[in-house]
């Protein structure tokens, strides 16, 4: 096959990929805001009436009523809560890529109890275009998910952002039982879309992305990405 | 038995829900909540166990849902009358249910007045549509 | 350009469409969750909290609370049931692609109050695999949104869904202004990737896009879609 033409199959791969991608979130958020969001709130509806009934006949179990009401929606509240930061960190807009990747790294850090997380942000913390911000923002959490997912025995991982003259340098590196690195076309053929998704996505922005991993040896992810991108096709 | 007594049988898979709805019948003196199903499958098992006069039918249920079960139960136990209990405010719903033999939708969002209200009119052998949706049909 | 890089370059174009379709849709759930359906929840629980005194000193104030609290929770639920509706109707699911393709009608029909929408299911109508119900109604979506922002002055709509042997046919026909067809290529260059998105994504399931449309003739859009492809290059 022609390079040409591998590219546009890797390519249409991709889009296929991502498309899935899409549609299975859509899915899992919809029916999880139907059937738990919607399902907790109807929960609340009905407690708030017979909390309304009781005030008459019997105030003390009424208060009663009322209290179980509060833990419920306290819950609904960090549930909610649980699925917009999911979505998308507000942090990520409000406070920038460091603090979000900060956020990240101290969440791994509570599921895996036996890891040690060190987040470093080498050089002055600029506030990059928030598209750029973005595509790091998901690479990082694609690392830490791998991690997560491929290399819970790790007990030592290190991220690192350096913001440098012309780009942004991230590195997300873990010693766990590393693998035997493939070409991202290969990657996407097996089904698995996390580092080639990212590898396309990187280079929609002209940047690039590393993978050093052997087995037994923990695995290095390596972003570059150029503040200006050369190719001007950034998503408006 | 008492002949007076309407007995109920909830399936919802929503374990909060599924409670709220039982304590909202509880409070009408003649009605009483034999039993309870988490999924549609279950449901036919309880219903058949139970043989009561009415089922409250959640929509989304895991292993079966509740149109399915709804078809299901009305075939084998055609006395039984069925009211759905959707979260759903689309009409959509409505045609194909009813057409599986449900005598009765009915928003989540229902009060124990309107639920009662419901139970009773299917009992009578008429339809029972959510005031807020029947002005669709 | 070359066919073969342009076709790379609009695929290109697709991909990134796509996945910023994603992140907006994700950006504005995450959003509307954490500014709406939360804070909507905190006041609730505030509001409670004032409840539990009223509750001996002034039963028939707190009842009158807690009847303005479930006009507070009844908008909570529509607000969420809308978001889930939004991203996808989980109608698709549980009724399938007739009665969601229904639905759709409906709300355009309150969208246009000058436009008569008719929708017609021809044959039995089948329950398909889930991808094939998906891509169907992202098509009849896509027609009908874009005569809600590019044929407003139709009187007449027609929606209908064919179950043919082998294949199924849909068609979305409407009486407005009409325009001159471009090639889809053409069409990804301008940013302009409702039609040509869907051409790609159907061209994935061995299926056909048509667009017929002449300024001031009105437009019909006709999608046609073998249930089983030759190719099996369907998404899992
Ligand atoms: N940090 C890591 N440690 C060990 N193995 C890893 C690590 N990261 C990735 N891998 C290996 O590389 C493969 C490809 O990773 P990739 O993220 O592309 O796919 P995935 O995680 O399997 O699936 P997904 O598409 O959900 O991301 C993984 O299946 C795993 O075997
Ligand atoms: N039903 C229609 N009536 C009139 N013009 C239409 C109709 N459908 C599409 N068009 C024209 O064709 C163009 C391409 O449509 P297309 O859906 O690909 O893009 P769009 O709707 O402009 O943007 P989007 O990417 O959000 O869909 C539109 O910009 C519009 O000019
Ligand atoms: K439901
Ligand atoms: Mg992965
Ligand atoms: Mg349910
Ligand atoms: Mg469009």
């Amino acid at each position: 096959m022609s390079i040409q033409k591998e590219q546009r199959e890797s390519l249409r791969k991709y889009a296929m990929k991502i498309l899935e991608t899409q549609e299975e979130e859509r899915k899992r958020i919809s029916r999880e805001l139907h059937d738990e969001t919607v399902q907790d709130l109807v929960g609340l509806s009905q407690r708030l009436e017979l909390c309304h009934t009781a005030i008459v006949k019997d105030p003390q179990a009424a208060r009663i009523r009322l209290r179980e009401l509060q833990t419920l929606i306290n819950r609904a509240i960090i549930d909610v809560r649980r699925m917009s930061n999911d979505l998308r960190p507000l942090i990520l807009e409000d406070l920038g890529l460091a603090a979000a990747a900060r956020m990240m790294c101290r969440a791994l850090e509570q599921d895996l109890p036996t890891a040690e997380v060190d987040f470093e942000v080498i050089g002055p913390s600029y506030r990059l275009p928030s598209e750029l911000e973005l595509v790091t923002f998901r690479v990082i959490q694609e690392g830490l998910n791998n991690i997560r997912k491929h290399a819970r025995s790790a007990t030592h991982i290190e991220v690192t952002i350096e913001f440098k003259e012309d780009d942004l340098e991230a590195r997300i590196i873990d010693n766990g039982p590393g693998f035997e690195v493939v070409k991202p076309a290969n990657l996407m053929q097996q089904g698995h879309l996390g580092l080639a998704g990212m590898a396309e996505r990187i280079s929609l922005f002209d940047g690039s992305l590393e993978i050093i991993s052997t087995p037994g040896a923990g695995c290095c992810v390596k972003l570059l990405l150029p503040y200006s991108p050369a190719n001007q096709a950034v998503p408006n | 038995m008492e002949t007076s007594i309407t007995r109920i049988v909830l399936v919802e898979d929503h374990q909060i829900v599924r409670e709220g709805t039982r304590q909202l019948l509880e409070q009408v003196p003649d009605f009483r909540v034999v039993g309870e199903a988490a999924d549609g499958l279950e449901s036919i098992g309880l219903v058949e166990r139970l043989q009561p006069d009415v089922v409250i039918m959640d929509i989304r249920l895991p292993r079966m849902n509740g149109i399915e079960a709804t078809q299901i139960i009305k075939e084998r136990f055609p006395d039984v009358e069925i009211i759905i209990l959707s979260a759903y405010e689309d009409d959509c719903y409505i045609f194909p249910l009813l057409e599986k033999g449900a005598s009765g939708y009915l928003l989540k969002t229902s009060s124990g007045k309107e639920l009662e209200h419901a139970i009773r009119t299917v009992r009578m052998g008429e339809t029972a549509l959510d005031p807020r949706i029947a002005h669709k049909v």
